[in-house]
């Protein structure tokens, strides 16, 4: 059968959960099941979803690679695509192709502390990462994971935090913007870089993957680099825009680089080659 | 008429009335003058003025790009000239914070554009400076409609079969929007998709619904500077979808863009006695 | 919303005679994002209400179609019915396939196929629906009652009753309106001027109202709630606070020659006059063009004769404004004048009945000035020719109503009920005189009505001729009316002292103007358009607005003050909450997005888009904008269509939705 | 190059047209309601679409009616001077004024979009008008021009 | 030994092609004074003389401005997806220039490389190139200075070189070319006349070390200034591929239409968020030519570019590419300032 890179599949909603007032988080699986049986992922990866009669968005793969009976991704309501997937319910069906990009170098990362640093909606790309280490939790070091958003509605799978906060060797920093909490917050106030500098996370030989605004990324990294971490040890997901996810459409270059081909995760060292221009 | 505006250009700048001079360059003699951005009295010498400066330098005044540049001062043809009076009713631009030279112009273009044939505007009005001397006289609307009216001889079928065969050709590139003066939109409406009012593909019937909304947007508003027309790569004769909404305002209200800038626009107002032979 | 409830209503068999409800509910089950699809008889009522709440709890719905009726019948309904069940009622619509599907569509397939369409549409619009709540904006609690006929006194009354104050305006320089000019009201012949004075002076001391008599409304800004109305206080050249209503000026005044309007021209008043003796305000007032001090300059008797120095030659009209959150129009009617000359070509009038030219020929309203006790007349009846007691007198009804050819087609309803009154009248005057009747069917369907008119018959001798008049003309001082008796099967001639034309029932002149200044809908013949015929008789189509009285339609009195006791309910209903609560369907402007040209600004009938600008926090221009007063926005959505750039949006008409609905065709 | 031979016409006697209307809710939809409560019957082939008021009535619609597959378009609201809104109606005879002359010039049948005023006591006038939009679409056959630009999927 | 053909030959193969199915694209006029690249229905409509090149560019035969990738049906909540028709009729492109030519070998990098677009290369696989050789240019070719020439062969599988008097030499270069002219050929010596080429006015070797360094120049700003952001030197740019996809929708029914994008519209590398990393015209002009002759270079070895001229012969102000690539090479033939430098500089244009 001709390969034809657009094509989806159509993949079955199993479960469409609220997490803010404009964020939801949506469960698929394939319909086809031979599909289902040859996919395969890697953590940090993305795909493009099809809402039919509206077009594609590209969201990353916010489920572990390590969980075959579905994937999940989350958005946040923002245009046509996003409206129209806002509506779907379970028993709908809506497209899916990729994996695309490349992925959190998990095996490098092995042995080594994780620090991971999320913003507002930018949880659900470390999302994946997190329980990816935390399926294999002997292989890495101390995890960290400091996730700050706007308010306390703004942060998107509070249940989960609460499960990783179990784990041992693994601490989790709550965090909203001052003037976001609610009486009864029990998490740190203030933006995460400060967050971060606060609980001075003694970092050996540590890793770190920052993902959010590109406000928050300029002000993290220096205190990530007191921590001792190296230019090619900070890693963040660029935000690009994307439309065939196969390096052919142009939108996303940058630089050197297809955003969606040698991309989205970037070392801070290989992103000193690109121009500013992301 | 050259030496005249390097003259004038040259006192403004050092004045420091403007800051900038949108004006015609035409650095290697073998193109077509272009639009330049004098900022120095040393450049002003770049400035020329012939027949071939046909583009309309007025679709640099709602440029954020152009504005950061400072007060700019603008040379204008007749027909450029009225996009200003447009743009000034639509509260685009602050006239008084640019200075308009008009140049008197007798047709450009080589072959010459055929707005020029039916044009009254040979001495552009409402400016702050003239240079040089044309004589326009009135032109009676059945000679500046002649192209449409020849064009609407033939049946219905034949002009759907002859805009069908044209409009298929358009590829959306949008040139025709982007070289307007009177498209300034934030995010045009092409541009929007809750909801797609139109296909953005370049289907046949995505161009029939563009250029019906870019046509009709240009209704009691459009001045004929026929930029459309000479920027389209597709060779599509816009200039019919533009003189037919120019013609439709003139015999129905006798409103003609661009004229005064007091008058009341077409689009968005209306009068009781208003005429029409066509509501049952 | 992707769990939608699609409703069917059979409407008894009204819907379901044409419609194939149930395969109609198959396939509308498919529709995407619905959940729920089911028909039930009678959708709108309580257990069809009770059938769709139990079905939004059930299934979690976030959206419903109702496929019944008009939703100008029971949208309201079926939006408190989802409101009560937690549903927001922005998420209803409604599919119309009654009125404009099953009654005019008779053919089952295409009307089912059409009916499936109507939902689909409905479907793809409620998806894209937004949850809305009201709008509340600030009410003033006070009522302007256009109109000081009995209708007006009425609604003034109870209003002002309730507490709240009222403006009432009246044209006349007395209000009592046609109902004062009567002599006797049917069916109890009680005397009109005793029943309806009382109300009057009632009015004129009542502290919640304020009468301008002699006034008209000049303009009518602003919307429910917050109505700035300005009044034009006409010059009375009499100051009515000074004046004790001696009656000194009106009779000094050498002019007594004018025609009373009063009296229809059946009697004179002089320049300086009260128009009937129990007017309120009773103060007089100065007929502008009869008097001779105000046209030439000279004369001036009735200031010398005044003690109280009330009269002033100087006064001027007077601008005044209002502010009132609640209108109330009870402008009442007319009888046609139905000389040759007509305003519009359609209208032939009466010219073969010799109205105009036949001093003896009269109309209803004539008759009853000189019948009555305060008439030029005394009471006494005299032929306006040569004043001789006629001898024989003919009623003729129905002219220029039910007439499609060159009257009015509606029925006037009150004709025969004052023409059997008439003939009472007469009798009851002129012993011996013989009274005709001619008329094409009684109409007499109130209480006691149609006794009333046996009466007439039976007991006062009234003569009924069931049949038309061709021709009325006037031989040697006797106006020989040609009929015919379609009962007897032969032509009438009757030689009449005097003939009395029951004609057509019109609205007050210059209410075309009136309504349009209120946005109030109006027919063909000039009657105001109520909201709805049976459900919502006295409210218009202008929210604040409201209607009672002959204005909106041919009545007699005590529908007149059952409608204006209706409308001040109506009113007290709106007055009872402490601010309005606006539909919000209104709207609204990105404001990222507008490119400033203003053409919505232009373009707004109610000025409800300002020009705005946007500064960051140092002040510095960051753009300029247009943004909507939503206290103001009336919801037309002009700015939507005229702006270029789709920065307009109106809400619960917005692009995607109506968009969705012309796809959904596809 | 779209190769412009004409669809076989369809025989005449069972092509339904389909007619798209845009009405104003204070009037023209009255009006329908009316013609229902007096049950006076018309072809089933309109699809009426409710808007507040003609001034809402975007040009784009009447394009987006015809790419939908409508074969006439009808646009219908209150007299001049009846506008719930006062002047809703005035702007939209202006608009259309123009518009038209736009279309014809690209040589869309002007014969298939239809103007009316109908207030809401005309419920006879909706009926007849809807017959006649009927009955003239079925003599002029679908509007094979415009189905033929719009062949996309 | 030469082959050639006789015109009228030309003409009749042409008609015949078209007969039997096959689909012939080629110069054409359009309205009185436009050549344009087109679908032709007869010979007599193909233009071979007396004009240097059409406004646009063979793309449009191989990657056409909107093609439909795949169909779906909407039931409920049940989606079907299906393929959508390919074209399987042999398409002829007939008297194309050399530089259209040229820009397909430059497309099949990008169109192959990882993933396969089974579009484009159905296309081309589909396809035939023949081309003629130039014989004049106008002031925007500038083919010579990106290594091609009025006969590059790249890209085309047979060319014509006009002999005059409606006579032609035929040089296949491919098996396609070969089995195109199979027994129409005859043997001759005559050698086909070829136009002398634009003169070499720019130097790729300094445009790319001046890009290498000066992303943030102020150049940039000063030459694009006029740039009205239209799409009309990438629509007609033989190389430029970007596109985008969209949805078109009829009912319960569609198609995901892949249609011609670029990167000079402001929206189109704005992000969800509303940030725009180019949201001013200079930073777009400034990426066309950095993916150009910088970015697709470095990533494919090939310049993204074949010097036909179009960019800035439909540019409505005038500007395109020439006039920047000019104004760099001016820039850091200043920068070189005095000596040896400036010496090498002018020397290394001469070649």
């Amino acid at each position: 059968m001709v390969m034809n890179i657009y094509k989806p599949d159509l993949m079955k909603v199993l479960q469409v959960r609220q997490q803010t007032g404009d964020v939801k988080s949506v469960r698929i699986a394939f319909e086809d099941p031979a599909r289902a049986a040859e996919f395969s992922f890697r953590v940090g990866q993305f795909g493009i979803f099809s809402a039919f009669g509206y077009g594609e968005s590209t969201f990353n793969i916010c489920s572990s690679s390590n969980w075959k009976d579905y994937i999940e991704f989350c958005f946040r309501k923002t245009g046509a695509v996003t409206e129209a997937l806002w509506q779907i319910e379970e028993g709908d069906t809506i497209g899916f192709r990729g994996p695309y990009g490349n992925s959190y170098p998990m095996e490098e990362w092995e042995g080594r502390d994780l620090i991971f640093l999320g913003g507002g909606i930018a949880m659900p790309p470390i999302r994946c990462a997190i329980w990816y280490a935390l399926e294999n939790r002997d292989k890495y070091g101390h995890i960290t994971v400091v996730y700050g958003a706007r308010t306390t509605r703004d942060l998107v799978f509070q249940d989960e935090l609460d499960e990783w906060a179990q784990h041992e060797r693994t601490t989790i920093i709550r965090c909203v913007d001052p003037g976001g909490e609610t009486p009864d917050w029990k998490g740190e106030i203030g933006f995460v870089p400060n967050v971060l500098k606060k609980a001075a996370i003694q970092a050996r030989n540590a890793v770190a993957l920052v993902i959010g605004p590109p406000i928050m990324i300029k002000n993290t990294l220096p205190v990530l680099s007191d921590m001792g971490l190296a230019e090619r040890d900070i890693y963040t997901s660029l935000e690009n825009r994307m439309k065939c996810g196969v390096g052919k459409c142009g939108r996303c270059n940058c630089g050197p680089v297809y955003v969606c081909k040698e991309g989205p995760v970037f070392s801070l060292e290989q992103m000193k080659h690109l121009p500013n221009d992301f | 008429m050259t030496k005249q505006l390097h003259k004038v250009c040259r006192e403004l700048l050092e004045s420091g009335k403007v800051q900038v001079i949108i004006g015609y360059g035409q650095k290697d003699r073998g193109q077509p003058p272009h639009p330049v951005f004098i900022t120095s009295p040393e450049e002003v010498e770049g400035l020329v003025w012939n027949d071939q400066c046909v583009a309309n330098l007025t679709t640099y005044l709602t440029r954020k790009e152009i504005r950061a540049l400072g007060k700019p001062a603008i040379i204008v043809k007749g027909c450029d000239a009225r996009a200003i009076v447009v743009l000034q009713r639509e509260s685009q631009i602050d006239r008084s914070a640019m200075v308009v030279i008009g140049m008197a112009c007798n047709g450009v273009g080589e072959p010459r554009l055929a707005k020029c044939a039916a044009c009254d505007a040979h001495v552009p009005a409402h400016v702050d400076i003239t240079i040089g001397e044309a004589v326009s006289e009135p032109v009676d609307p059945e000679r500046r409609y002649n192209d449409l009216n020849v064009f609407m001889t033939q049946s219905t079928d034949e002009r759907m079969d002859y805009w069908q065969d044209e409009l298929e050709r358009c590829v959306r590139c949008y040139a025709c929007r982007q070289v307007c003066p009177l498209c300034y939109c934030e995010r045009c409406v092409a541009d929007k998709n809750r909801p797609v009012r139109f296909s953005t593909a370049p289907t046949l019937k995505g161009n029939y619904a563009w250029h019906i909304t870019r046509a009709f947007h240009l209704a009691g508003r459009c001045i004929g500077c026929d930029e459309c027309t000479r920027a389209c790569p597709a060779g599509i004769n816009l200039r019919l979808l533009n003189l037919s909404v120019a013609r439709a305002a003139e015999n129905a209200f006798g409103y003609r863009a661009g004229l005064d800038p007091e008058a009341e626009p077409v689009i968005g107002s209306f009068s009781t006695q208003d005429k029409e032979s066509f509501i049952k | 919303m992707a769990r939608i409830g699609v409703f069917i209503c059979w409407c008894g068999e009204n819907i379901s005679r044409h419609v194939d409800v149930e395969k109609l509910a198959e396939q509308c089950a498919h529709l995407p994002g619905v959940r729920c699809c089911l028909t039930y008889k009678y959708m709108c009522s309580e257990p069809g209400q009770n059938l769709i709440r139990e079905k939004i709890r059930e299934e979690r719905l976030n959206g419903m179609v109702v496929a019944s009726c008009s939703p100008h019948m029971h949208l309201k309904t079926f939006r408190k019915a989802a409101e009560a069940e937690g549903l927001n009622p922005y998420l209803v619509e409604m599919a119309n396939i009654r009125e404009h599907c099953s009654w005019v569509h008779h053919d089952v397939k295409a009307a089912t196929a059409k009916a499936a369409d109507l939902i689909r549409m409905a479907v793809a619009k409620v998806r894209r629906n937004h949850a809305l709540s009201p709008i509340r904006v600030p009410l003033t609690k006070r009522a302007l009652v256009i109109g000081g006929g009995v209708a007006g006194i009425q609604a003034a009354l109870d209003i002002a009753d309730a507490g709240h104050e009222v403006v009432l305006v009246e044209r006349e320089p007395s209000i009592g309106g046609k109902m004062a000019g009567l002599s006797e009201t049917f069916p109890t012949l009680d005397c009109s001027q005793c029943i309806l004075t009382p109300r009057m002076v009632e009015v004129g001391q009542h502290p919640n109202i304020r009468l301008y008599t002699y006034s008209d409304v000049e303009a009518v800004e602003g919307y429910v709630g917050n109505f700035s109305v300005t009044i034009r206080k006409r010059a009375r050249y009499v100051d009515i606070s000074k004046c004790t209503g001696c009656g000194a000026c009106w009779n000094a005044c050498p002019n007594k020659k004018t025609p009373s309007e009063f009296d229809f021209g059946m009697g004179k008043r002089s320049a300086i006059y009260v128009p009937f003796p129990q007017a309120v305000p009773a103060r007089p007032v100065i007929d502008a063009n009869a008097c001779t001090m105000l046209t030439k300059g000279k004369c001036g008797l009735c200031a010398k004769k005044c003690a109280a120095g009330a009269i002033n030659f100087k006064d001027q009209d007077e601008l005044i404004t209002e502010k009132v959150g609640a209108i109330v129009v009870a402008t009442g009617y007319k009888l046609w004048d139905i000389g040759k000359e007509q305003e519009n070509a359609k209208l032939a009038g009466y010219g073969e009945y010799g109205y105009g030219t036949y001093k003896d020929v009269i109309n209803s309203l004539q008759f009853e000035r000189l019948v009555s006790a305060s008439g030029p007349t005394g009471g006494e009846l005299r032929r306006p020719s040569d004043g001789a007691v006629p001898k024989t007198v003919v009623f003729i009804s129905c002219v220029g109503s039910r007439d499609n050819a060159k009257g009015m087609s509606y029925c006037s309803k009150i004709c025969c009920m004052y023409n059997a009154k008439h003939t009472m009248l007469y009798k009851h005057k002129v012993h011996d005189g013989q009274a005709h009747v001619f008329y094409m069917d009684i109409r007499a369907g109130g209480k006691n009505y149609d006794e009333f008119v046996r009466r007439a018959i039976e007991q006062d001798g009234a003569q009924y001729h069931r049949g038309r008049v061709s021709k009325i003309t006037e031989e040697n001082g006797k106006l020989i009316v040609r009929g015919v008796d379609t009962l007897a099967g032969e032509p009438v001639t009757i030689e009449a002292d005097l003939v009395v034309l029951a004609t057509a029932m019109r609205p007050a002149d210059g209410v075309e103007t009136l309504a349009q200044k209120l946005n109030v809908g109006y027919d063909e013949y000039g009657f105001l358009s109520e909201s709805h015929p049976k459900l919502r008789p006295v409210e218009t189509n202008a929210a604040g607005v409201f209607v009672c009285g002959a204005c909106q339609g041919p009545k007699d009195i005590p529908e007149s003050v059952a409608q204006a006791s209706a409308a001040a309910g109506k009113v007290q209903v709106m007055f009872s909450r402490e601010e309005i609560t606006r539909e919000p369907e209104i709207a609204s402007i990105d404001e990222r997005m507008c490119a400033a040209c203003f053409t919505c600004v232009r373009a707004c009938p109610y000025n409800a888009i300002e020009r705005a600008e946007i500064r960051d926090r140092a002040g510095r221009l960051i753009k300029r904008t247009a943004r909507v007063n939503p206290g103001l926005c009336m919801g037309c959505g002009t700015c939507v269509a005229v702006c270029p750039s789709k920065s307009a949006e109106l809400e619960g008409f917005t692009e995607q939705q109506v968009y969705a609905m012309v796809e959904s065709l596809g | 190059m779209t190769h412009k031979q004409p669809h076989p016409d369809p025989d005449m006697t069972t092509f339904e047209p389909k007619i798209v209307a845009y009405v104003c809710n204070w009037c023209t939809y009255l009006g329908a309601d009316l013609a229902g409560t007096n049950r006076l019957e018309y072809p089933p082939n309109v699809r009426i679409i409710r808007l507040p008021c003609t001034g809402r009535i975007d040009f784009n619609l009447i394009v987006k009616a015809f790419e939908t597959g409508a074969d006439a378009v009808l646009v219908s609201g209150c007299h001049p001077g009846d506008c719930h809104y006062t002047s809703g109606n005035y702007h939209a005879r202006r608009r259309w004024t123009l518009f038209r002359e736009l279309l014809d010039t690209l040589g869309i049948e002007m014969d298939r979009i239809h103007f009316t005023w109908i207030s809401a006591a005309e419920g006879r006038k909706w009926q007849q008008v809807i017959t006649e939009i009927t009955e003239k679409t079925r003599q002029m056959g679908p509007y094979l021009a415009y189905k033929r630009i719009c062949r996309v999927s | 030994m030469s082959t050639i053909i006789g015109g009228q030959v030309l003409r009749d193969m042409v008609n015949d092609w078209i007969g039997d199915g096959k689909r012939v694209g080629g110069p054409g006029y359009v309205g009185n004074h436009l050549i344009l690249y087109r679908w032709l229905h007869r010979s007599d409509e193909l233009l071979l003389e007396s004009y240097p090149r059409p406004h646009n560019s063979i793309k449009e035969f191989l990657f056409p401005s909107h093609e439909k990738l795949y169909h779906y049906k909407i039931d409920g909540q049940h989606i079907e997806l299906s393929e959508a028709v390919l074209p399987d009729a042999q398409q002829i492109i007939f008297a194309a220039r050399p530089c259209d030519a040229a820009s397909l070998p430059i497309l099949d990098h990008v169109f192959n490389w990882d993933y396969r677009d089974v579009f484009y290369n159905r296309r081309r696989s589909l396809t035939t190139v023949v081309t003629l050789a130039c014989q004049d240019h106008d002031a925007h070719c500038f083919c010579t200075s990106v290594g091609g020439g009025p006969d590059d062969e790249r890209g085309s599988d047979a060319m014509l070189f006009a002999l005059g008097q409606d006579q032609y030499e035929v040089r296949c270069f491919t098996d396609k070319g070969k089995a195109l002219f199979e027994g129409k050929l005859e043997e001759s010596t005559r050698v086909g006349k070829v136009g002398p080429g634009p003169e070499r006015r720019l130097d790729l070797e300094t445009v790319r070390e001046f890009l290498k360094t000066d992303f943030e120049s102020p150049l940039w700003e000063r030459q694009t200034l006029r740039c009205i952001g239209c799409g009309a030197c990438a629509y007609n740019c033989p190389t430029c591929h970007c596109f985008d996809i969209t949805d078109e929708k009829v009912g319960s029914a569609g198609v995901r239409m892949r249609s011609w994008d670029s990167c000079q519209m402001a929206m189109f590398t704005v992000h969800a968020s509303g940030h725009n990393p180019r949201s001013r015209q200079p930073q777009r002009q400034r990426q066309r030519i950095y993916h150009k002759f910088e970015i697709y270079p470095s990533k494919f070895g090939e310049i993204l570019c074949t010097g036909c001229g179009n960019c800035s012969r439909v540019c409505p102000v005038g500007l395109g590419i020439t006039p920047v690539l000019t104004a760099i090479q001016e820039e850091q033939a200043a920068r070189a300032g005095t000596g040896a430098a400036q010496e090498a500089g002018r020397e290394k244009v001469d070649q």
